[in-house]
């Protein structure tokens, strides 16, 4: 690709980039959030077109203008965001719109179920053809996305951010695809913000900074902090800046809780856990195992079957979510878009979605307007929200930008229990390490943190202390400066202490 | 100059970019009509001529104009109100009827004082209209049953529930299909205005309507309800977590349209017709509602605007059937106006590609 | 304007009247059309200028009759039952303005207000007695739009009918409920045909047109309403029990402009004063013996020696 | 007894035809996305249509066996220019779809009445066509002499098309590769889109076909249960087709299900209203049956409909 710019508006979102990937590597994409990646990428793809700018495959010019070019060209692409029809079958999601027909333009769909089964023999994809998308995981997802690609050819294939959502055993496999797929002679390019994974995996790397390319790096000779340096402008530190602390009297306590999923199994069973004042409690766990569910339970937003959770010694059970609120939980939640936030509403209108009826922010009937939007004002200050717009509906907002607009709020309302889940997924290094932060000093205020994460180095190095989740239960709680990853690991696989 | 400011503002919040579009697709429905006009062989300046005479000739048409807008405000409001907490109220019609019967019977069947004969009559029926409503609002939150489906059979139901009133003994005048009329304690017609509009029922309710669409924004924008409410609207899930009782609010949201619906038909009752008469078929009030709420962008302001455009359209343009002109032409126009309305965007890529034109042109 | 109108010289200013139409519109096939029919007939022969305005729904009849007073009409006509109260509302309103109503009476009329009704029952009685006498299953049908008393004078008289002519037929009822369901009307008329009846007498609007389609189909007899409906299925529309408001409107053109004008009370056009009757379409069906027959019944109820009911009460009662 | 049965099954079936075919057209329009509430609009553009084009054609060439095929044809595409009129609003310039379904509900009846004024000499109503020139009956003659089979299936050609055609809806939405674009364009526009399928093409065909499909269900009205086009033929059915749309969860099957239940019921409300019921209940209160009992079964029914997830969300390219 050669110096490509794209403008949305008066925004120059990619400023002359020039990306070069050769056969048979992995080429990892490096920047902030915002930085123009996703664009880039896009452009490749046929989504967007590019202000100027010339893209060449295998010498070859190419006017790619929209995915079917692309296709035609072997670019495959596995979004940030994924493209599934949810209600369809895996075979029907891959073979979509290159389809396999029979007499009359009738679908075969044994052969698609035959070609799917192919090629995931072929690359070592295993995938059930005929489960529908809604009902297995995600990382199963993320390798029907890439055998999307793959079904269709693709020499090239674009990997956004696949990581972000992914399990660490997940994310093992898919690294150990991603090489299996070069060794066939594939392209790959990588988008992450995490750099382990692009020093385990990547052969060179390209860094974007507000829509420029700094460089690119051959990555065996580059280290860490290297990259996120040029990455960010600026030094960046990994290691979460914690004091010593002792943890004070249990606040929360959850005993011998059953929660039922949408199907009606027991996916939280007979689960006991307690949290102290003044600790951040990381619960580890493979995605599947019930987190989801507890954290629902906790927060009311889904029914209790049996067992009591409590807070102060308060019970909590079954109560509604504003009951819930007002007695001392917040929840940062696992979804941001579909719990966090109303995305049609201003920053300021979500700023307030649990403090509306509490005065400053209104008195009798009447909602204070003046006051939400001083308050949304400072918390944008405080919390280093971009843009600076009190007004701006949340969902222009970068997903960076929309979780602090969440963690400001949460952390404001100064809880005696602040739940956590996933709060860093998809965010850059600069704004993982804020997020840390704000646990820290939650904690250093005495209050209890419970976090709930698939990333294994985030529990480890935000985390006093850490519980193992499996199978809808705690199977061991363990000091998180005693532990190891392999132990962690072993528990979180069911071979509990 | 603190004055100048809110003036400013308000004056700002109406001709904004939509406002504009808006008044282009009104100019651009009234464009088509003119073309069927011209190709039914009848002179466009004469046509239109007979609309706008129709409407400001006289003080007593503006009278009737102002009277035919008013039940429209509020079943445009109704509708309004549902779209803006995310349900979808094809029931206004429905809601309407009950208003209207309501109003009807107990202004016939109470002997009472006017000053509490009107409140009384206008919030009973107010409140059984909200019911309607509501059974809408609680079939979606208890059995999950769509909104759209359940209000078109209330609707009906609703027809037939007060021509089947209507038809009662005690309630049917002799020689009509209509019931009796209210008494004079119930009625809020404002008769000295006599000399000025004529027999024009000219009534308090245009001025309760735009009352009502004061206090509906107010509730919607600067309340704690409106934020429930509209937090519900765009994303149940992020409400329920925020705290509001969901259900609560789909059930409440159905039962305020439903009362606005019915303030429509009460007030319609109270200060013109005096009565409600056996239907055939529906009367459209709640139907254009649908049509008002649209071209006013769901906004209480605009809803009261597009009500009063409405009214002038269909009471002016009916005055083009003296040239011979057929009243469908007015369905014709009021369907071009809604439809370019719905494709603004027609106007936005044309401003876009004159103004790319334009830059272009100053480049060399 | 009105009080202008007047004063000018007849002669030199042609008379000028207008209708109001209900929410059927001027083109319903039915009333509205008639009265149009007859408004023209008066401009043809009489030199009247006639105009009309149409309603789409009960708001529209206040606007429309006062427009048409401000239009400077001599007389303004309201088509329908249903503007009953408008119309005397705009007489009171208008004391110099004189008005018309077709299908209502009044207790107290103003002097600038004149009523017609249509026995509309003998029309009924007529057709129910042709049915009568040319049911070969001695069973004839009779559907109904909506249970308004308009359509009871049209049941009542019709049953009465059948029965003078045939006491041992058998007449089925049914109201459909609507006059704007084809489908309805196709459906009672299917069972009507299915349970033995070979005559169906409608009144019921556009539901019966229902019920003439499947006449068409089944080539049963049917008979239409308001206006001759032979047109519709000639082979199977054997009479129609029509109301002349054509001729009404006619006529009242005629005294205006002759200085007969008869306001302040109600006129009722029966057979005797040409206002109902039936079909002139209906020697091609109706055997000449049984027209003959009717011909002799009209003068019987002309001269009253025939009684016909225009509800059910009344109907019970004779039948006792 | 068995008469009775029939009658209702027939009924069921000629009420539920028009239906079916204006939830079939609301079924292809909504999975691919777009939302159509001008179904009605549409079915009376294509009532009037059918209507008045069979009557021309059978006037100037005779009741030839083409007439009212080309008739019905000409129905579904006036059906279906008013589908493109709502996909150029709503697939290309994004508008509102509702806003855009009802400017389809004001220009379809607007102009249909108006072109019949055109055409026929002011009237909104158009001429009877001759029972010939009507649709077939395709088992008429092998019925004839079964009066109960006939009661239940001596049914015109379109009922038979309508129940062909929730077939073919149902395979080609879910046995066919462009069933499996439409579905994936009305759940995941974008997934669509990045596999190189055109959005904007999916969207056109489905919401014409809806609309193609809508003036066929509004000819099986005016071309078969009765034989002209009135003004208040379609008088809100296009609103009970969609709900019986989104009553069967957006499936054809589901649709023709909902459309059959509304039949029935309203078979039932004319048979409890017959004389052979004798019921003296108000005609009111029976026109309420098949409202109420729709109301009731849908409380029945467990778990919530569930509407394609992009339903009624205009796709814009490039937008996220
Ligand atoms: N459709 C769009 N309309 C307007 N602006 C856009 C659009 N898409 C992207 N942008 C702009 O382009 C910039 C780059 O966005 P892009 O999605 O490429 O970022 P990214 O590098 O992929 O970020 P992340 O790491 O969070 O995925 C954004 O900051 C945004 O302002
Ligand atoms: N639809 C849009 N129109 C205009 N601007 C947008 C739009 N979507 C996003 N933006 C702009 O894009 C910028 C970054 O968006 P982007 O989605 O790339 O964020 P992000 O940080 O990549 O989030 P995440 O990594 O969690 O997906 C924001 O500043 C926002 O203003
Ligand atoms: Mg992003
Ligand atoms: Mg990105």
């Amino acid at each position: 690709m050669k110096q490509i710019v794209k403008k949305f508006g008066d925004f120059v979102a990619n400023d002359s980039i020039d990306l070069k990937v050769h056969k048979g590597e992995v080429h990892a994409l490096l920047g902030e959030n915002g930085a123009g990646k996703s664009t880039l990428m896009n452009i490749l793809y046929g989504l967007y077109t590019p202000t100027s700018g010339e893209i060449y495959i295998n010498g070859k010019k190419i006017d790619i203008k929209n995915p079917n070019v692309a296709i035609a060209n072997g670019i495959g692409m596995v979004h940030q965001h994924f493209m599934l029809v949810k209600p369809f079958t895996v075979a029907e999601n891959i073979v979509l719109g290159m389809e396999p027909i029979t007499f009359g333009n009738k679908l075969n769909m044994k052969k698609a179920i035959e070609d799917v089964k192919a090629i995931s023999e072929k690359y070592g994809l295993h995938v059930d053809p005929e489960a529908k998308i809604e009902d297995i995981s995600v990382g199963m997802q993320q390798r029907v996305e890439i055998l999307k690609a793959l079904y269709r050819g693709a020499e090239i294939l674009i990997l956004d951010e696949p990581t972000a959502v992914l399990t660490p055993q997940e994310i093992k496999e898919l690294i150990q695809i991603m090489k299996n797929l070069t060794s066939q002679g594939k392209s790959i390019i990588l988008i992450t913000h995490k750099l382990k994974e692009i020093k385990e995996s990547a052969d060179f790397c390209t860094i974007i900074r507000r829509g420029k390319k700094i460089d690119t790096v051959d990555v065996s000779i580059t280290d860490e902090n290297q990259l996120a340096a040029m990455m960010v402008g600026r030094e960046v530190s990994f290691v979460v800046e914690k004091k010593e602390r002792k943890p004070g009297e249990v606040v929360f306590k959850i005993e011998n809780l059953v929660v039922q999923d949408n199907r009606g199994i027991d996916v939280v069973n007979h689960l006991n856990l307690s949290v102290r004042a003044g600790e951040i409690l990381g619960i580890a766990g493979v995605d599947g195992n019930g987190q989801s569910e507890l954290i629902e339970a906790i927060t009311g937003l889904r029914k209790v079957k049996s067992g009591k959770i409590s807070i102060n010694g308060k019970d909590v059970t079954n109560k509604t979510p504003r009951e819930i609120f007002e007695s001392g939980i917040c929840n940062i939640p696992e979804d941001r878009q579909k719990h966090g936030l109303v995305l049609d509403f201003t920053v300021e209108e979500n700023m307030v979605l649990e403090n509306y009826r509490k005065e400053p922010f209104s008195k009798g009937i009447r909602l204070n307007e003046e006051k939400i939007t001083s308050f949304a004002k400072e918390l944008m200050e405080k919390f280093d929200v971009r843009p600076r717009d009190e007004k701006n509906k949340a969902r222009a907002l970068s997903g960076g930008n929309q979780q602090k607009v969440i963690i400001a709020r949460e952390v404001t309302n100064d809880p005696d229990l602040l739940i956590a889940a996933q709060p860093t997924r998809g965010l850059d290094v600069g704004a993982i390490e804020f997020v840390h932060k704000s646990l820290v000093e939650q904690r250093d205020k005495n209050k209890a943190v419970l976090l709930i994460s698939f990333e294994l180095d985030e529990v480890m190095s935000v985390s006093d202390r850490i519980a193992v989740i499996y199978e809808g239960k705690i199977v061991g709680v363990v000091d998180a400066k005693g532990t190891n990853e392999n132990e962690l690991g072993l528990m979180m696989a069911g071979g509990g202490h | 100059m603190k004055f100048k400011n809110t003036k400013e503002r308000i004056i700002g919040k109406i001709v904004n970019e939509t406002f504009l579009f808006t008044i282009l697709a009104i100019v651009m429905g009234l464009i088509v009509g003119a073309i069927v006009i011209k190709i039914s062989g009848f002179s466009v300046f004469e046509a239109y001529g007979a609309m706008i005479k129709g409407v400001f000739s006289k003080p007593k048409y503006i009278a009737r104009t102002i009277i035919r807008s008013t039940p429209l405000i509020l079943t445009g409001l109704s509708v309004a109100f549902a779209f803006r907490t995310g349900l979808f109220n094809i029931g206004a019609e429905g809601q309407f009827i009950i208003g209207a019967l309501v109003a009807a019977m107990l202004g016939y069947f109470l002997h009472l004082p006017a000053i509490i004969h009107i409140p009384l009559v206008f919030i009973v029926a107010v409140l059984a209209a909200a019911l309607w409503g509501g059974i809408a609002g609680y079939l979606k939150a208890k059995f999950g049953v769509n909104e759209v489906i359940s209000t078109i059979m209330l609707n009906w139901i609703a027809l037939y529930t007060s021509n089947y009133v209507i038809t009662r003994e005690s309630v049917k005048m002799p020689g009509t299909e209509s019931s009796y009329d209210i008494h004079e304690t119930a009625q809020i017609t404002i008769t000295w205005l006599k000399s000025i509009v004529g027999p024009a029922k000219i009534n308090w309710g245009t001025l309760i309507a735009i009352i009502i669409a004061i206090i509906i924004s107010y509730i919607l924008f600067k309340t704690t309800l409106g934020y429930e409410l509209r937090a519900v609207g765009h994303n149940k899930d992020a409400a329920e977590y925020g705290g509001i009782n969901v259900k609560r609010s789909m059930i409440l949201s159905m039962a305020i349209a439903g009362g606005l619906a019915g303030a429509a038909g009460a007030l319609h009752v109270m200060g013109v017709s005096y009565h409600v008469s056996v239907l055939s078929a529906m009367e459209g009030y709640g139907f254009n509602g649908i049509a008002v709420s649209l071209i006013g962008n769901n906004s209480p302001l605009g809803v009261v605007l597009s009500a009063f455009l409405f009214g002038g359209i269909t009471f002016g343009g009916a005055r083009m059937q003296v040239l011979g002109i057929p009243t469908e032409v007015i369905n014709i126009v009021i369907g071009s106006i809604v439809f370019f309305i719905a494709t603004y965007r027609i106007f936005q890529f044309f401003t876009k590609f004159f103004t790319k034109k334009k830059l272009q042109k100053e480049g060399k | 304007a009105p009080e202008q109108a007047e004063k000018q010289e007849p002669t030199e200013k042609p008379l000028k009247i207008a209708m109001v139409t209900d929410v059927g519109g001027v083109h319903d096939k039915s009333f509205n059309e008639s009265a149009w029919e007859g408004l023209q007939r008066a401009e043809k022969e009489l030199g009247i200028k006639a105009g009309y305005q149409e309603s789409k729904q009960e708001a529209d009849y206040a606007d429309n009759l006062e427009l048409l007073v401000d239009q400077g009409n001599d007389l303004v006509w309201g088509i329908g039952f249903l503007m009953g109260k408008q119309v005397k509302e705009a007489a009171e309103n208008y004391p110099d303005q004189k008005f018309a109503i077709i299908d209502n009476a009044y207790k107290e009329t103003p002097k600038n207000l004149m009523g017609v009704l249509f026995k509309e029952q003998e029309a009924a009685f007529l057709v129910g007695y042709i049915a009568g006498k040319m049911t070969k299953t001695n069973k004839v049908g009779f559907i109904g739009g909506m249970d308004f008393d308009v359509i009871h004078r049209f049941h009542y008289g019709y049953k009465a009918g059948v029965k003078y002519a045939n006491p041992d037929c058998e007449v089925f009822e049914q109201y459909a409920g609507a006059f704007d369901k084809p489908a309805i009307g196709r459906s009672i008329a299917e069972s009507m045909y299915g349970n033995g009846a070979d005559i169906i007498f409608h009144a019921a609007g556009d539901t019966g047109n229902g019920m003439i389609e499947v006449a068409k189909e089944k080539n049963k007899y049917a008979i239409g309403v308001d206006k001759d409906q032979n047109k519709d299925a000639p082979e199977n529309v054997i009479t129609s029990a029509v109301k002349r408001v054509d001729n009404a409107i006619f006529n009242v053109a005629k005294d205006l402009k002759e200085g007969k004008w008869q306001g302040g009370s109600t006129v009722v056009y029966g057979l005797a004063e040409g206002g109902v009757d039936i079909a002139p379409s209906s020697n091609k069906l109706v055997p000449k013996e049984i027209l003959d027959e009717v011909e002799q019944l009209k003068k019987k109820i002309v001269s009253g020696e025939i009684k016909i009911p225009q509800s059910k009460e009344e109907y019970e009662s004779m039948m006792k | 007894m068995w008469k009775d049965i029939a009658l209702i099954l027939g009924t069921t079936l000629m009420y539920a035809t028009p239906l079916i075919y204006g939830a079939l057209g609301a079924v292809f329009s909504e999975n691919s996305g777009v939302v159509n509430i001008g179904i009605e609009g549409m079915m009376t553009i294509g009532a009037f249509s059918g209507a008045a084009a069979t009557f021309i054609f059978a006037d100037l060439y005779g009741p030839a066996w083409w007439v009212p095929w080309l008739g019905f044809l000409i129905a579904g595409l006036a059906g279906g220019f008013f589908g493109l009129l709502h996909a150029i609003a709503s697939v290309t310039f994004n508008a509102d779809q509702v806003i855009s379904g009802i400017a389809i509900n004001f220009l379809g009846p607007g102009l249909a009445i108006y072109l019949s004024g055109r055409i026929f000499e002011g009237s909104t109503t158009t001429p009877a066509i001759p029972l010939e020139a009507k649709l077939v009956r395709p088992f008429h003659e092998m019925l004839k002499n079964k009066p109960i089979l006939g009661m239940v299936f001596d049914q015109y050609v379109s009922v038979y098309i309508a129940f062909l055609f929730v077939c073919i809806a149902w395979y080609i939405l879910y046995k066919t590769k462009l069933g499996l674009r439409i579905r994936a364009v009305g759940e995941h526009p974008k997934a669509a889109d990045t596999l190189g399928i055109n959005v904007y093409k999916i969207r056109y065909f489905s919401v014409i076909l809806s609309g193609i499909l809508s003036g066929l269900g509004g000819a099986s009205l005016s071309m078969a249960i009765i034989a002209n086009f009135r003004p208040t033929l379609i008088s809100g059915q296009g609103y009970i087709a969609l709900a019986a749309m989104i009553f069967g969860k957006w499936k054809p099957q589901g649709a023709m299900w909902a459309c059959l239940l509304f039949g029935a019921t309203t078979a039932l409300q004319i048979y409890l209203g017959s004389p052979q019921v004798g019921w003296k209940i108000s005609t009111h209160l029976l026109s309420m049956i098949p409202y109420v009992i729709t109301l009731i079964v849908l409380m029945g029914f467990v778990g919530k409909t569930h509407a394609p997830a992009a339903d009624g969300i205009p796709y814009e390219k490039g937008k996220r």
